[in-house]
């Protein structure tokens, strides 16, 4: 797909480096920097008793072919960030490059950057070969290539018995398809996705996260997607950034998000997590005595400087809290069961801490069912406890 | 990025400047001490201005205007609210028809309106007088007052109607304890504008009053036909003024 | 599930609201619907019974000039009228917020003020030795000819259409979603192109409800071509008026007064088939 | 004893769509009853219906043995909680709760007192004279659900009542609407589209597929034994295996996917008869292993095509013999190191974990 360059670019960003060098495509370079944000702050109404600081001091470098995702609650500054990129917004102080060029003064239309929006934004007026066709067209491309590109982006999103309705006629899954294919035409260099997912119902989405997926991989082109839902980030993403009040929480694969959550925001916002808090009793080596009150002594390695007596918070997800019939000494509450068909949720209380637990149902080990009322046991898988500063 | 060239904010500031002209090139001419319309030669009067309280002319016929616009904006309210709930809670198949019914007026050029409710009024006796233009009036303003009511119930989520229902409310109580409180500012637009419409209203009024009945408009269109007197002028800046007032406090309220 | 949404409550609805939905259409039928054809009656009775008002109408060369005047004045004053409330529509959509409340002030000033306080104001600027000849004489061109003319009438009719032209369009403006914009831009489109390729065929639809009601409005126009053509410009809905009240030639003016009618609906039919057209279209 | 209230045959057309095909169905006094289906299944309409909102085209709604179909709404004494609340947004939270009280001209010493007892129910203490828009999605929630119970309802209906709400607040008010329910001991009658919704509330659930109720029981027996594929796939995510040369063996059924043999229980080896069925399993039945386990049936190669990590779970999809693709759940380290695309692994399952689906 890549290939498919050869026409002189009218636009002043097809000088400054799209020109490919033979055998070094700068998209496809593994190792390349996609796009690279230094010191990035944006002010709304700066000055004005309205100031709004919608992004402050973030640094974040997305590599080349990476399935990039910004996840953070909404109104975190996700969007904005990625209204920056695509040129939509300006940014008050900072740097932005896009494969190594200082974009930070482009309008939108000379970036090397497609987007597609939240309601996907398809002109109302134009047929979806139509929609597909305009930037091809923006970019001066002969006919013979318009039309041919446009037959390819709709055979790649299974749009080809649609092509000549407008948008108005179509389902919310075939507008995002169209969106998709509108935004590949160009070929952009970078990608960016606005909780393009957000407007389709549960089933819907989950199957158009497999073909977002799977697309990116066709294509090798970058993607930054944005989403308010977890989920989604986990399940598409090659590394996820987390976003909360204009601050880069963290940055990191999706396992990494999820296992070694560095504080109790992305440990809560990242599936589901029981926050406890504690105090610690002794460090031997890498690894920490703590202090649940009302419970008793559990084990954690921790990785940063903690001193005794130190008040900490602990992160347990509830699958990985094991429950046993109530022999044991540590002793909890089954308060309420909950049933989701594929599992079972328990409400518990251990001294004055309520925990969540989640027992799978099914494969080939039966499991205890307790009921609320019940004295259960409670235990920790190995390694399941993250101590958390901050 | 859109809405910032220069030569478009150049235009549409001319066109801007258009439309006031001729409000503002008004205001001199209502100065003069002189008795015939022209521009103050140096001289300023407010005689015009005092003109304006002649009991037997102009005051008079700001009395007939008041008191067929109350009328008439009223009355027209209340039919326009009573016609859009009762499309709003029975959709009835003929909503459609029934709309582009009472919207007619609107459409109808003024003078086939005119004709029409001239024939009316000549049949049961009632041209030149009081009840006969309030009658006309309601008729040609109604439409005005239908479009803000029906504007303000289809942004009534229909479900308070149900929901009043299903909590034990009969319709009528539906009406008069949710409907109507939701709509209040719909409706208080719809008699303002309707009562706008009415005191303004010329076309109809010219051929349905004019001897026994004199409005404002009927007063200023015979100055205007014969001779151009200048109370004509100061008439015309005090509603001037009294509309950008309003239009500016309004806006400063938002 | 459409159909769902028309039938609940009928069923146990009181009578009270049929009463209440039904006032006002009975209302107007008696006092407007049905006076309107004893109005066409008039105009094959009067004076005496025959189609002999109509055969006048379209057969005298008095008529037929007047209503080539009409025409013409409606769609020169429709054709300027239109740019003008685009740009202002546009301004007040799209400006940036001191810009567009200006505009909104400019707009709806005039549309409160009553058409004779308009008709008046540009009486005082176009009259003879009215405002518009003393500038005139002041950039010595004293022979411009002002005065009551068709370009009098023509220029009081676009100052009165101006405020409703902009209602339709920029209601149209309203709901065009600026990331439409955004997603032209991202693909590579210059801002002026986004105007033409984008914005204005989006904005279509309210460009004509904009154009059948301008013309239709200025059809019936009345008040603003008497006061400003002096009886000089005379068009047809001043026709129906000195018809009615000068020569008392009551069925003349009730028949012109049919004919107005039938022309505003085929112009109002028309248009609506043009908008079907434009949606068929795929551009 | 007449049941609470029954739906007798109850049909519904708008034109040509028909809304409802005969529905029945009996409420059992102080239930959680939930609806659930796909939109345009019917589900809304017979609320409505029951509301008295919209008549049906025929059949009855009886309440303790008596027709109620030509009650006015007004007269039926069912509380509502709407899609959207449709809270009176000129009346404080008190005023739209006492509203009901109001219209039936209960004393006003009288409705300050049943008023105050809800607010404390719904936890509104301290917002009792603010404006629905001054609240949040949440606490306008429990405004309407107060609104509805006030006049103590024999039956409260709730249209979708938390599809508004993002998802952590839905949980939350998930549990207080039980809570609620158990404290009132009135009967629920819950609309919804959502099946992790339905399950985790109500006591029965009765699924709608175009106008029709296709399943009515308990939220464990319709997850663990559904009685059609429509049941299974909308409760959640179920493989299906196409089966040939399938016969039935002392109560079970014995077939193949491909050259793998399979088994299952087949209670009722009838309605199978010369039909095409297919073997449907929940994906965290599923077992994965690398070794080829000793097993003579129940196992399937698989080759993986997408690994989709969600954080507490793994999602692995496959694909088996015979076309099927296979998709299940695992714990995150349940092989050791994760399976990647194009990795040829073994999936088997337990024989009482399969079910025989008419397909």
């Amino acid at each position: 797909m890549q290939r498919a360059i050869k026409h002189p670019d009218p636009r002043p960003r097809a000088e400054s480096n799209i020109v490919p060098m033979a055998g070094s495509d700068p998209v496809r370079h593994p190792n390349s920097v996609a796009a690279e944000v230094r010191n990035l702050r944006k002010t709304y109404n700066a000055g004005t008793p309205h100031a709004h600081e919608a992004l402050k001091d973030v640094d974040l470098s997305i590599r080349a072919n990476e399935f990039f995702t910004l996840l953070g609650p909404s109104g975190c500054g996700k969007t904005t960030l990625l209204r920056i990129l695509g040129g939509f917004e300006m940014l008050t102080s900072g740097t932005c490059r896009i494969f190594g060029e200082d974009v930070s003064r482009l309008p939108p239309e000379a970036r090397p950057v497609n987007t597609v929006f939240q309601q996907y934004a398809l002109f109302p007026h134009m047929t979806v070969r139509r929609n597909i066709a305009f930037g091809l067209e923006m970019l001066g491309k002969p006919r013979a290539e318009v039309e041919s590109t446009v037959e390819r982006m709709l055979d790649l999103v299974h749009m080809t018995d649609y092509a000549d309705r407008r948008p108005d006629t179509m389902s919310g899954g075939q507008r995002q398809r169209v969106a998709l294919a509108r935004a590949l035409a160009p070929q952009p260099k970078l990608l960016l996705l606005d909780e393009p997912l957000s407007a389709l119902d549960l089933k819907l989405r989950q199957k158009m996260r497999l073909e977002l997926k799977s697309l990116q991989r066709e294509t090798g082109i970058t993607f930054i997607f944005v989403t308010h839902d977890q989920e989604e980030a986990l399940a598409m993403s090659d590394r996820v950034a987390v976003i909360s009040n204009g601050h880069l929480q963290q940055v990191g694969t999706p396992e990494d998000i999820y296992e070694q959550p560095q504080s109790r925001f992305v440990a809560d916002f990242i599936g589901e997590s029981n926050l406890i808090e504690a105090k610690v009793a002794g460090v031997t080596g890498g690894e920490a005595s703590l202090d649940i009150e009302g419970f008793g002594k559990v084990h954690a390695p921790v990785a940063e400087r903690v001193e005794d007596g130190q008040k900490v918070w602990l992160s347990i997800r509830p699958e990985r809290l094991v429950l046993g019939s109530g022999d044991g000494q540590e002793r909890a509450k089954v308060t309420d069961r909950t049933y989701l068909g594929n599992a079972v949720e328990y409400h518990l209380h251990v001294g004055e801490h309520a925990l969540t637990a989640r027992s799978p149902r099914g494969g080939l080990r039966g499991r205890q069912d307790f009921a609320p009322g019940d004295v259960v046991s409670v235990g920790f898988e190995p390694g399941s406890i993250k101590v958390l500063l901050s | 990025m859109f809405g910032k060239s220069r030569l478009g904010g150049f235009l549409a500031g001319a066109s801007g400047l258009f439309l006031l002209l001729p409000l503002v090139a008004v205001i001199p001419f209502s100065f003069t001490a002189k008795r015939f319309l022209s521009m103050p030669d140096g001289e300023y009067s407010l005689r015009h201005y005092v003109a304006i309280f002649d009991p037997d002319t102009w005051l008079a016929s700001i009395g007939t205007s008041t008191l067929v616009a109350l009328l008439s904006s009223v009355i027209a309210t209340a039919l326009a609210a009573a016609f859009g709930i009762g499309i709003w809670l029975r959709r009835p198949a003929s909503g459609r028809f029934l709309i582009g019914l009472v919207l007619l007026p609107i459409i109808v050029p003024p003078v086939t309106s005119a004709v029409a409710l001239y024939f009316l009024l000549a049949q049961i006796g009632l041209l030149d007088t009081v009840p006969g233009l309030v009658l006309s009036h309601v008729v040609m303003i109604v439409p005005f007052a239908v479009i803000a009511i029906l504007g303000a119930l289809s942004r009534l989520d229909r479900n308070l109607e149900l929901a009043a229902r299903n909590l034990g409310a009969s319709q009528m109580q539906s009406i008069i304890m949710v409907i109507l409180p939701n709509i209040r500012f719909g409706l208080f637009a719809a008699w303002f504008v309707s009562l706008v419409m009415s005191w303004e209203e010329s076309s109809v009024t010219l051929f349905v009053s004019g001897v026994n009945v004199i409005t404002l408009p009927k007063r200023i269109w015979d100055n205007l036909r014969l001779d151009l007197d200048p109370a004509v002028a100061a008439i015309s800046v005090i509603m001037i003024l009294a509309t950008t007032l309003v239009i500016l406090l309004r806006k400063s309220e938002t | 599930m459409m159909r769902a949404q028309s039938t609940p409550v009928r069923r146990y609805a009181a009578t009270g609201s049929l009463a209440m939905l039904w006032a006002l259409p009975v209302i107007l039928t008696l006092a407007y619907v049905l006076p309107f054809a004893g109005v066409t009656l008039w105009s094959v009775t009067r004076p005496e019974l025959g189609l002999q008002n109509y055969v006048r109408i379209f057969t005298g060369a008095d008529f037929q000039a007047i209503f080539f005047r009409t025409a013409w004045v409606c769609l020169v004053s429709t054709a300027i009228t239109i740019p003008i409330a685009y740009l202002l529509a546009y301004y007040w959509v799209m400006g940036s917020g001191r810009r567009s409340r200006l505009v909104e002030i400019c707009i709806f000033i005039p549309f409160w003020i009553s058409v004779l306080v308009r008709a008046f104001g540009w009486v005082v600027i176009l009259r003879n030795n009215g405002l518009a000849s003393d500038v005139a004489n002041a950039f010595g061109l004293g022979g411009l000819s002002t005065g009551r003319n068709v370009w009098s009438v023509i220029t009081g009719m676009v100052h009165f259409m101006v405020p409703f032209a902009v209602l339709p369009m920029a209601s149209v403006m309203r709901k065009i979603d600026r990331r439409v914009l955004l997603a032209a831009l991202g693909l590579g489109c210059r801002p002026l192109g986004v105007f033409w390729r984008i914005y204005l065929p989006m904005s279509l639809p309210g460009v004509f409800s904009a154009l059948a009601m301008t013309f239709i409005f200025s059809l019936g126009f009345f008040v603003t071509p008497m006061i400003l053509g002096g009886g000089r410009v005379v068009l047809t809905a001043e026709t129906v008026f000195v018809q009615m009240f000068q020569t008392a030639n009551w069925g003349l003016g009730a028949a012109l007064g049919v004919v107005l009618l039938v022309a505003v609906f085929a112009i109002l039919w028309l248009s609506q088939r043009v908008m079907r057209i434009e949606q068929l279209m795929s551009r | 004893m007449p049941a609470h209230i029954s739906i007798r045959k109850a049909c519904k057309s708008f034109g040509s769509f028909e809304a409802l095909r005969n529905v029945s169905l009996d409420i059992e006094k102080g239930e959680f009853l939930t609806f659930l289906g796909p939109s345009g299944s019917g589900k809304s309409t017979l609320l409505n219906a029951i509301a008295g909102f919209e008549p049906l085209s025929s059949g009855a709604i009886l309440k303790n043995g008596e027709d109620i179909g030509a009650t006015p709404a007004d007269r039926r004494n069912f509380g509502m909680v709407f899609q959207g609340y449709a809270l009176f947004p000129h009346l404080t939270v008190v005023e739209n709760i006492g509203f009901s009280l109001r219209v039936r001209k209960v004393a006003r010493t009288e409705v300050e007192g049943r008023v105050a007892r809800m607010v404390d129910l719904v936890g509104l203490r301290g917002h009792e004279h603010k404006r629905p828009s001054a609240l949040s999605g949440g606490q306008q929630q429990r405004v309407a659900l107060a609104r509805a119970l006030v006049f103590e309802p024999e039956l409260l209906l709730l249209d979708e009542p938390l599809s508004a709400l993002d998802k952590n607040l839905r949980e939350q008010l998930q549990d207080e609407l039980v809570d609620i329910h158990r404290k009132t001991g009135t009967t629920f009658l819950f609309v919804t589209h959502d099946q992790m919704e339905a399950m985790a509330m109500s006591d029965r659930i009765a699924i709608f597929d175009r106008g029709r109720i296709v399943q009515l029981d308990r939220p464990n027996v319709l997850y663990d034994e559904p009685n059609s594929r429509f049941v299974a796939e909308f409760l959640g995510t179920m493989n299906t295996l196409p089966v040939s040369r399938q016969r039935a063996v002392a109560g079970e059924l014995h077939a193949h996917v491909g050259e793998f043999g399979v088994r299952a229980m087949l209670p009722d080896a009838e309605q199978l008869a010369g039909k095409p069925a297919v073997l449907a399993i929940r994906p965290e039945k599923l077992t994965l292993c690398r070794e080829r386990p000793k097993a003579d049936y129940n196992l399937l190669p698989m080759t993986i095509d997408g690994v989709i990590f969600q954080g507490g779970t793994t999602i692995v999809k496959g694909s088996a013999p015979e076309g099927a693709s296979l998709t299940l759940t695992t714990a995150r380290d349940a092989l050791g190191n994760p399976p990647s695309r194009g990795e040829q692994l073994w999936v088997r399952w337990g024989h009482l974990d399969g079910r025989v689906l008419a397909g």
